[in-house]
């Protein structure tokens, strides 16, 4: 299940009110609203595809200015660089 | 002379018993031969040969299984196989000591019967297999860690393998390292196979490549 | 006082033996083993390996051909199955096996000796036909010399099927029937000129020669025929019989008159001796 | 803490998140996200000064899994292949777990008690019969901040000798001394940001493709995305960084020095400086030259400032005149028209130059003159102090910074840029430490050469080494090791696995490492991070802390140690934290660091980091308005210094005609310690080769793989010979790795050293090579 942190871009002035419609969005949460007009969300779906479209849909929201993908993780299995140690 | 010898010549008695009894002695054999000999293998896969190894059928009938090659390695990259038709050829198992490639293959020199083909003087010029990256998602140089271990280690470093760079999505900010192989350069000695870092290596040699054909793709 | 000639010839089979693992314990004068070998610089090869390497490849090294011969013209000197009788670890393995076999009597005849014969045809044939060195895939000789030299140890399975089955079934049946390599020395030996000889004059018929000899046929025609030489190629010229006649009544050696058809009293053919 | 997996993902992609925005905000519970059983922590990287984090994961009291943290800052989850095997290189076979004493030839099992009792009575001894200056502390630049601190506490404020040492001598002295006579400031002005905003990178003497994996990845990255950058390899041999550079300017060993001077010369000669950053920022300075190499004992050399010549700027460029590319073409091997491309390079407004250094230019008989000279190319053309284009001095060690440098632990330094000389830094140290201010003794200690000459010469009595292996470290190996053979002194090694120093020790102690004691490091940006204890150590191992402070009880100065058993890391850092606050060095309260993924110093009042110094953009200390502001210099002027040329201390002759130099690879660390225990890492790199140049190795009938017998005037070794592979030195040169504990390399290398840094040079020396 592909999760993803990213970074909305939005006028410092509307990022309270940008916020907040994020959070109504299902599979979408909001960790915070930084004072650059900068929100950090976490975004949850259930394929890659769906993921993509979720976000395209935040580019064309009103209000943001861009979306930016900090971290991605699409696999569910063992953690990147994850082995067995000691032995 | 004495004509009180009963094992001169051979009784009726004994002749019965020697021909109903051979057959099934040598039946025993061939089915307990056979199950230690012609049991599926390494011998039917792709065998990693020495360096100047003729084509794996000819190679097969013109090894005459002397061990010279193996007394010749250095490295005791060399063993003898010891189960199938292949028995007693040569092969490297590249995991434990692959072929490290002396200048003058002393391997190719002691081998008597032209199984190593004589005519092979250049290391580069062999062509025991080639390299493939056999598990992408498993590399951690493709995951965007710095490893490249094999291609460090490859002797023929920016010719059989090279360092394909390109922007690491995932962190933005990093480059992902692939190592490359180029099957006209790679000689197949194996050394990236045995370096490789993972409890099973992400790149092994397999049966030369004789076609080029293009596999990587981003 | 008898001739002792089993001890040189223990000794070269143990010599051989040291010879192949002489590498194992870093030496460098011998390498390879009994089906191609470099000793002191000189190239020595199997020729029956030789022919199936050449049959079943075709490919062919000068060398190898070289070496190939130079091992055949000396077996055809010192009689081909001396090689057998003095070499082969597999008839010295062979014959330690019996001395741990009460039951096991020498020369137990229980195929033909010509067997060995048809199985050669059939390995060159097969080799031929399919690419395959059979021989060489089986051959308990190059399991053993590989044995020594690689301790590869899996494949001894062989050499032990073969004792197991002599030992309680059919006794000395490998050497003297089965083997390839022994039944195409037997080809050389027929006409190499060292030979066992009999000295009809000195025999008491106590039979001991006969009774040693691991493959009693080829003393027959001396009491069948009255011959005064061993003709037959499979004669392995182990010489135990000289060991064992205490009226010295055999010797070895390269010349050894004609066939003298008088004292024979049938007056059959030498050649047909053999079986 | 109980989170599942989906929960910790989320965690890191929050982390992540709040990082890429710029915000350092993280929530203590994403540090600690269970799954499976497994609870997962943060640290960072126990390897080099990169400072890479990592999220160990902890499950039944033993580590099971490393990873790269997708929140740290430096590597966003990755890792070089070291840092994947972490964990295993705790877990070695062989690892100490129990304090042994020599009795004879044979190391006996012994009791804390025991070992301590006669360390300690063995150092009364020899203050009693020889004062304190007759024991020393050697520690390392991979002790934690802890550690540093109260080594420096217990030599300096209780024992009252300067003889501690870290083995970040050997590594980048150099750069230490020139920050100082620079800036008047350690440690850099930049940070590795410098390395995605910057458009030209110039790489004196630094193999970062291998010896600084992640950040590497990270410069390559700018490139790929920037058809502009353009990164240039000065060096002299060719490495995996020439592979991916855009630009390789080979150049003679000690070619360094004459080539920098050069490309000044034709800065000043073409007028590319930057007149108004020079007049407002710089101050023109020459110092004391016909510096000796420290071959001989006890060889002193001091720039004092009565040493120090003020120039006008005219003076200075009257002074440059003679260095031409002409002239430095000959010395550095560099073509001239090459040097003046370097000068346009560096002058060239439109650029954003970063110069990257470390061991090539700090490993140098005269690696303070290097750094300073590259300094000037930045002074020059007011090419400094802003995002994007800066003189990064990349380190070695996890925390060879916040360790050695910040804590000082150097045998003439005290915390936060403190020298022992200067009597109102004692005053102020002693008065943090609660001691009186006599007690801290002026005079200067042993530095790290001497230190181990002061045993041969038996004037040493006793030494304790922890957290390193100098006697595979050490220039002169051969010296030093008889040295310590004869038993010339008491020798205490503490460390986690055996090497090649505990076999020499009398006493050898079982140390904690990594997450197995609670630290805090430093790396090379100024970024201090912080990780708490995860597991518990093998045995009856004991972290260095815990025997440094239980000696000091011994020894009559536990007073200086009151720290509470539980917090005791907090507090040690908090006491450290005074030296640190308003000196623009400061550094945040514990609790931040536990929170963060590391933090750049100065942090700021409202608790966030700095990544510029000096510069009101991003500085706290600068006020707005004053632009950039060379705050901890004198005058608020920096330094650009006249350096000459002065020629190498052995160079190569008839009998040994060839250049010999040292270095790291990727696969392996340091002296092997810990890298050596992961099969994975000894499989891939087993054992040190020599490189040689093709036509050198052809005409000295030597092929790949054959094995070569190298030897200098003080040692001869034999390696197998590497021709074609990873390196190519260029011709005349041969290469090897320190890595390989059976082969001491360093028994061929010379002790000559900075005599202004006492840094030794492991890059240099003559050597002869022949087929064995």
């Amino acid at each position: 299940m592909p999760i993803s942190g990213i970074v909305v871009s939005c006028r410092p002035e509307e990022a309270s009110g940008v916020a907040e419609k994020l959070a109504g969005n299902q599979g979408i949460e909001v960790h915070g609203v930084l004072a650059d007009g900068k929100i950090v969300a976490v975004i949850e779906a259930d394929t890659i595809d769906a993921e993509v479209d979720l976000v395209k849909g935040l580019q064309q929201m009103e209000g943001v200015i861009s979306v930016q993908l900090a971290y991605h993780n699409f696999e569910d299995a063992a953690p990147e660089g994850a082995h067995p140690a000691g032995f | 002379m004495p004509k009180e010898r009963d094992d001169s010549g051979i009784s009726r008695r004994r002749f019965l018993k020697g021909g109903a009894l051979a057959p099934l002695a040598l039946a025993l054999a061939t089915a307990g031969g056979a199950s230690v000999y012609l049991r599926p293998g390494e011998a039917h896969g792709f065998v990693l040969r020495p360096p100047g190894a003729i084509a794996a059928r000819r190679f097969l009938a013109a090894c005459v299984r002397c061990g010279k090659c193996a007394q010749a390695c250095p490295y005791h990259a060399i063993r003898l196989q010891d189960r199938s038709v292949g028995i007693g050829t040569p092969y490297i198992a590249a995991r434990q000591i692959p072929c490290y490639l002396c200048p003058d293959l002393p391997c190719v020199k002691a081998c008597p019967s032209g199984a190593l083909d004589p005519k092979t003087t250049e290391v580069e010029k062999v062509r025991m297999g080639t390299a493939q990256i056999v598990d992408r998602e498993g590399c951690l140089s493709i995951r965007g860690l710095r490893c490249e271990v094999c291609y460090r280690q490859c002797p023929l470093i920016d010719q059989a393998i090279t360092l394909e760079p390109r922007h690491n999505p995932r962190t933005g900010e990093h480059t992902i390292m692939e190592p490359v192989v180029h099957r006209e350069k790679c000689v197949g000695c194996g050394v990236c196979e045995n370096a490789c870092v993972l409890p099973k290596p992400v790149i092994v040699v397999r049966e030369t490549v004789e076609v080029q054909r293009d596999s990587y793709d981003f | 006082m008898t001739s002792r000639w089993w001890l040189p010839r223990r000794a070269v089979q143990t010599g051989t033996i040291l010879l192949l693992a002489s590498p194992v314990a870093g030496f460098t004068f011998f390498s390879g083993n009994l089906a191609s070998a470099e000793l002191a610089g000189v190239r020595l090869s199997d020729p029956l390996a030789c022919l199936q390497a050449v049959i079943g490849s075709g490919v062919l090294i000068p060398s190898f051909l070289f070496g190939a011969l130079l091992v055949t013209s000396g077996y055809f000197v010192f009689g081909g199955r001396s090689f057998c009788g003095w070499v082969c670890p597999v008839g010295f393995l062979t014959e330690l096996g019996e001395k741990f076999s009460s039951k096991v009597r020498r020369g137990g005849r229980f195929l033909p000796l010509a067997t060995g014969r048809y199985i050669l045809a059939a390995v060159l044939v097969t080799v031929a036909a399919t690419g395959v060195p059979l021989f060489e895939v089986l051959s308990p000789i190059g399991i053993m010399g590989r044995a020594i030299a690689f301790a590869s140890l899996v494949p001894l399975l062989v050499p032990a099927a073969i004792l197991l089955v002599e030992g309680v079934a059919a006794p000395r049946v490998w050497c003297r029937s089965l083997c390839p390599l022994g039944a195409f020395y037997a080809i050389i030996a027929r006409f190499s000129p060292l030979k066992v000889g009999f000295h009809r004059e000195r025999c008491t018929g106590c039979g001991d020669c006969v009774a040693v000899c691991p493959v009693p046929e080829v003393l027959e025609p001396l009491w069948d025929q009255g011959a005064c030489r061993v003709c037959a190629g499979e004669c392995t010229r182990c010489l135990a019989c000289l060991d064992i006649c205490p009226e010295r009544a055999l010797s070895v050696g390269f010349r050894f008159k004609k066939e003298p058809h008088s004292v024979t009293d049938v007056g059959r053919p030498i050649e047909k001796s053999a079986p | 803490m109980g989170l599942s997996r989906r929960d910790f993902i989320k965690a890191c992609a929050a982390a992540a998140a709040f990082a890429a925005a710029g915000a350092s905000v993280a929530r203590p519970e994403w540090a600690e996200a269970a799954e499976d059983g497994i609870t997962w922590g943060k640290a960072p990287c126990r390897y080099c000064g990169v400072g890479c984090s990592v999220l160990v994961g902890v499950k039944g009291g033993r580590i099971v899994s490393t990873k790269g943290d997708p929140a740290g800052p430096v590597n966003k989850g990755l890792n070089c292949i070291k840092g994947y095997f972490l964990s295993k290189a705790l877990y070695g076979k062989d690892r100490l777990t129990t304090p042994l004493i020599r009795k004879g030839n044979r190391m006996v099992e012994a009791s804390w008690d025991e070992a301590l009792d006669l360390i300690a009575a063995q150092y009364k001894k020899a203050i009693a019969e020889h004062g304190p200056d007759s024991v020393a502390l050697y520690g390392s630049g991979q002790w934690t901040i802890q550690e540093g601190y109260v080594a420096s506490k217990l030599m300096k404020g209780g024992i009252g000798t300067n003889n501690l040492e870290p083995n970040a001598r050997l590594c980048m002295a150099s750069a230490v001394v020139a920050f100082m006579n620079t800036f008047g400031s350690d440690e850099p002005m930049g940070c590795y940001d410098d390395l995605d905003l910057g458009d030209t990178y110039v790489l004196w003497g630094a193999n970062m493709a291998e010896a600084h994996p992640v950040l590497f990845s990270r410069l390559i990255d700018n490139k790929l995305k920037h058809p502009k950058v353009k990164l240039i390899d000065i060096a002299t041999r060719r490495t995996r960084t020439t592979k991916m550079a855009d630009e390789f300017i080979a150049i003679k060993p000690h070619g360094d020095l004459a080539a920098l001077n050069a490309i000044i010369h034709v800065i000043l000669r073409d007028k590319l400086y930057d007149e108004a950053f020079v007049a407002k920022h710089v101050s023109f300075k020459r110092g004391k030259e016909n510096a000796p190499y420290g071959l001989k004992d006890k060889e002193a050399f001091n720039e004092t400032p009565a040493d120090v010549k003020n120039l006008s700027f005219e003076e200075y460029k009257a002074l440059m005149k003679p260095y031409t590319p002409q002239w430095a073409q000959k010395v550095s091997g560099i073509p001239a028209a090459k040097i003046e491309e370097l000068a346009r390079v560096y002058g060239d407004k439109s650029r954003k130059v970063n110069s990257l250094w470390t061991m090539g230019v700090n490993q140098h008989s005269r690696g303070v003159w290097v750094n300073n000279l590259i300094y000037n190319l930045h002074l020059l053309t007011g090419k400094i102090c802003k995002p994007g284009e800066n003189p990064l001095s990349l380190t070695g060690q996890p925390s060879a910074c916040g360790t050695a440098r910040e804590v000082g632990t150097f045998a003439h330094r005290l915390p936060a840029d403190m020298v022992v000389m200067n009597e109102a830094h004692r005053k102020k140290a002693a008065g943090i430490w609660g001691v009186p201010a006599e007690k801290i003794p002026a005079k200067v200690g042993l530095h790290t050469v001497e230190m181990f000459r002061a045993i041969d010469r038996g004037e040493l009595k006793c030494i304790w080494i922890q957290c390193t292996n100098p006697f595979q470290s050490l220039p002169n190996l051969n010296r030093v090791r008889k040295a310590a053979q004869s038993r010339k002194a008491f020798i205490v090694v503490s460390d986690i696995y055996p090497t090649r120093s505990t076999e020499l020790a009398d006493v050898v102690l079982p140390s904690a490492s990594w997450v197995e004691k609670e630290g805090v490091f430093g790396n090379t940006e100024r970024r201090t991070q912080q990780w708490f204890k995860m597991v518990n150590a093998p045995g009856k191992s004991k972290e260095d802390v815990w025997q440094l402070i239980e000696f000091a009880k011994r020894m009559g100065h536990g007073a200086l140690f009151p720290y509470p058993e539980k917090g005791m890391h907090r507090a040690i850092f908090e006491e450290y934290r005074k030296f640190t606050l308003g000196t623009g060095k400061d550094l945040a309260p514990y609790g931040t660091y536990a929170k963060v993924r590391g933090l750049r110093w100065p942090v700021k009042a409202n608790g966030t980091e700095t990544r510029w110094r000096y510069t009101e953009a991003d500085d706290e200390h600068v006020a707005k308005g004053e632009g950039i502001k060379f705050y901890k210099a004198p005058n608020n002027k920096v330094s650009v210094w006249f350096r000459p040329y002065e020629p190498p201390a052995e160079v190569p002759d008839r009998n040994y005609p060839f250049w010999f130099c040292t270095g790291r690879l990727l696969e392996h660390w340091h002296t092997g310690t810990m890298t050596g225990r992961v099969p994975e890492l000894r499989r891939a790199v087993s054992q040190a080769t020599v490189e040689l140049h093709p036509e050198d190795a052809k005409r000295l009938g030597i092929r790949n793989r054959d094995q070569v017998r190298i030897t200098s005037r003080r040692g001869s070794i034999v390696l197998t010979a590497e021709i074609g592979g990873r390196g190519t030195p260029e011709r005349g040169s041969v290469f090897t790795t320190f890595f390989d504990e059976k082969k001491l390399v360093n028994e061929i290398c010379i002790d000559a050293f900075d005599p202004l840094s006492k840094e030794p040079d492991f890059k240099k020396c003559a050597v002869k090579i022949q087929k064995a």
